[in-house]
């Protein structure tokens, strides 16, 4: 089957994210095609490359990077959301003239019409950490 | 034709797997995770699904990091796989806010 | 085309959800997709009419409400019981809604290819 | 000697409301913020604080927001200058999360 | 010296905020405040014995609790009621604590320089 | 009297943020001393320089910082809360070798026996968006 996901949390306050995670390398083991991997609001922070977790404890952030790259999947962050909460890629920390880049690369950023497009071309939509 | 219902809140906490319940239709299908297994434990759960045909689930992971058990036999557990199998069984499926 | 359905259920202020949830459907509509948009549970507040933000410094989440038509989102419910269980009724709200119950929602939902709700 | 309870969250969605009432003390207030001034037109939050000698109060601000009147004569709204009145009057805070 | 009370209200594994109220505690204590530390609600689930959390790729919060009196920490309470409205008994848990009322929890309050609750 | 802040909310998000900045001008309005005010959790997001609101929108980041600098608050983000957050300064950037700064100066970032020195040295300490 072809399967989105829309994650709505950030990664370590809320568990959302990493059970996502979760779902999405299940549903890569089982064959289905994940089309996108949406992130909205608060889970625009999965994207963040400036986080720094502890040696310790899981790197939630550079396990969605990793897989999206293994993968090749697409991921997109929500630009509205994004923006607000200084995820930015190198043009936008060009324009609005910030201190740095903080968005991984293997994210693109853009806008909702890339979750509707989701909706459109996927059996199943399904969201996390709302 | 039916739709995934998953709750991913405390039982205890907030009024999301209420107000679940209010939404179920017969032949959907109600999967607990996150916080929302804390309501396996609860007989009143499988008192609120008898005789809806209704089926309710448990995601194993997150029963083990809890320590909770299931109190009855009306609840499944399932692993992330069977998330996914429960997710493409289902025509859609709702996360109850 | 496919059936979308939301499920707007929180109050209007508290957090983003409200924006968060609307900012999809207006999306949602600009592709012309099938919509229903369904305010119950603390979503009902969102269509009281007299909200005042300026105070909080936010923007009002109510004033694209009337706008909805206009961007072709013109099935637009809302739970009976929800705004009753709250001491409301329908004359303090801001735009006409068709009133609906738990059962026409688990319809509504049922007919749904997505179903989202904040 | 007394604390001020601060509850932010919906009456309707939440239990910080009412695991809040469970922790009152006689001589305490009650301050509904955000989400919580929702309970600010709920008779039965007056029928709860009856003979408590618990004051309840709500934040104006966020009552004007989302247009909620005050039900009941027993709940006083209170501006931001009124909130950090009510923090130095009593001795301690509680932020019901 | 200042009396500050904190509160444990929520599960363990849904939210970081079990691990931000230890946290918090653990500073405190290494201050040599008085710490009265109270679970209650679903607070109460991080008493467990027998969390597992590998599959999650979270750490244990329950870890650090046999350690809480080497930092100095000897006044862990447990709302009883909340553990029995939940099905669960003392015997369950991983540590000892002593049991209290919502009664108990609102005298701790009274006597609380600042109180914390998450 | 001598006041604290504790806030745990991320700006937009949910309210608590703002909450707290109409409270800490309130409360600087009436003369009362602002001792500290301690950022923790998702409430490191307040001292995020990177963000970017839309020009019709209140900008709550660029709020806290001129309330901060205007009145030489004393700011503190959580340093554990901020690093996995992506909340960085130039040093930590530097250290992790990551692509930008992201912590607005005006905020001091260090840990929470910052914030066990607040109870000690404040009359109150008021949490919000918890």
């Amino acid at each position: 089957m072809i399967i989105s996901l829309v994650i709505h949390g950030a990664p370590g306050t809320t568990q959302g994210a990493q059970t996502a995670l979760t779902f999405c390398r299940a549903a890569l083991a089982a064959d289905h095609r994940i089309y996108r991997v949406f992130f909205y609001e608060d889970g625009v922070h999965n994207a963040n490359a400036l986080s720094v977790w502890p040696q310790d404890e899981y790197d939630l952030n550079a396990a969605w990077a990793t897989l999206v790259r293994e993968h090749e999947l697409d991921a997109v962050v929500c630009v509205a959301s994004a923006l607000r909460r200084g995820v930015l890629n190198a043009e936008e920390a060009s324009r609005y003239e910030k201190t740095g880049v903080s968005v991984d690369p293997a994210f693109d950023i853009s806008g909702l019409g890339q979750w509707v497009d989701a909706c459109l071309n996927s059996d199943r939509v399904v969201s996390f950490g709302v | 034709m039916s739709t995934l219902h998953i709750v991913n809140k405390s039982p205890f906490r907030t009024d999301a797997l209420q107000r679940c319940l209010a939404l179920v239709s017969p032949g959907d299908s109600i999967l607990l995770i996150e916080d929302g297994v804390l309501a396996a434990n609860l007989s009143t759960l499988a008192d609120s699904l008898a005789g809806r045909d209704v089926n309710c689930y448990a995601l194993s992971e997150d029963l083990v990091a809890r320590s909770v058990s299931v109190a009855d036999t009306c609840i499944w557990t399932v692993d992330a796989a069977g998330f996914v199998t429960l997710v493409c069984e289902h025509r859609n499926s709702l996360s109850h806010g | 085309m496919k059936t979308l359905t939301f499920l707007a259920r929180s109050g209007p202020y508290g957090s983003s959800k409200a924006k968060a949830l609307l900012d999809m459907v207006l999306s949602a509509a600009v592709f012309e997709q099938k919509i229903q948009y369904i305010f119950l549970d603390d979503g009902v507040y969102q269509l009281l009419a007299g909200q005042d933000p300026a105070l909080l410094a936010a923007k009002n989440v109510s004033a694209a409400l009337p706008a909805l038509e206009l961007y072709g989102v013109d099935q637009v419910y809302l739970d009976l019981d929800s705004l009753q269980a709250r001491g409301l009724s329908t004359d303090q709200l801001l735009i006409p809604a068709s009133t609906c119950s738990a059962g026409d929602i688990s319809k509504m939902i049922a007919e749904s290819d997505m179903v989202f709700s904040l």
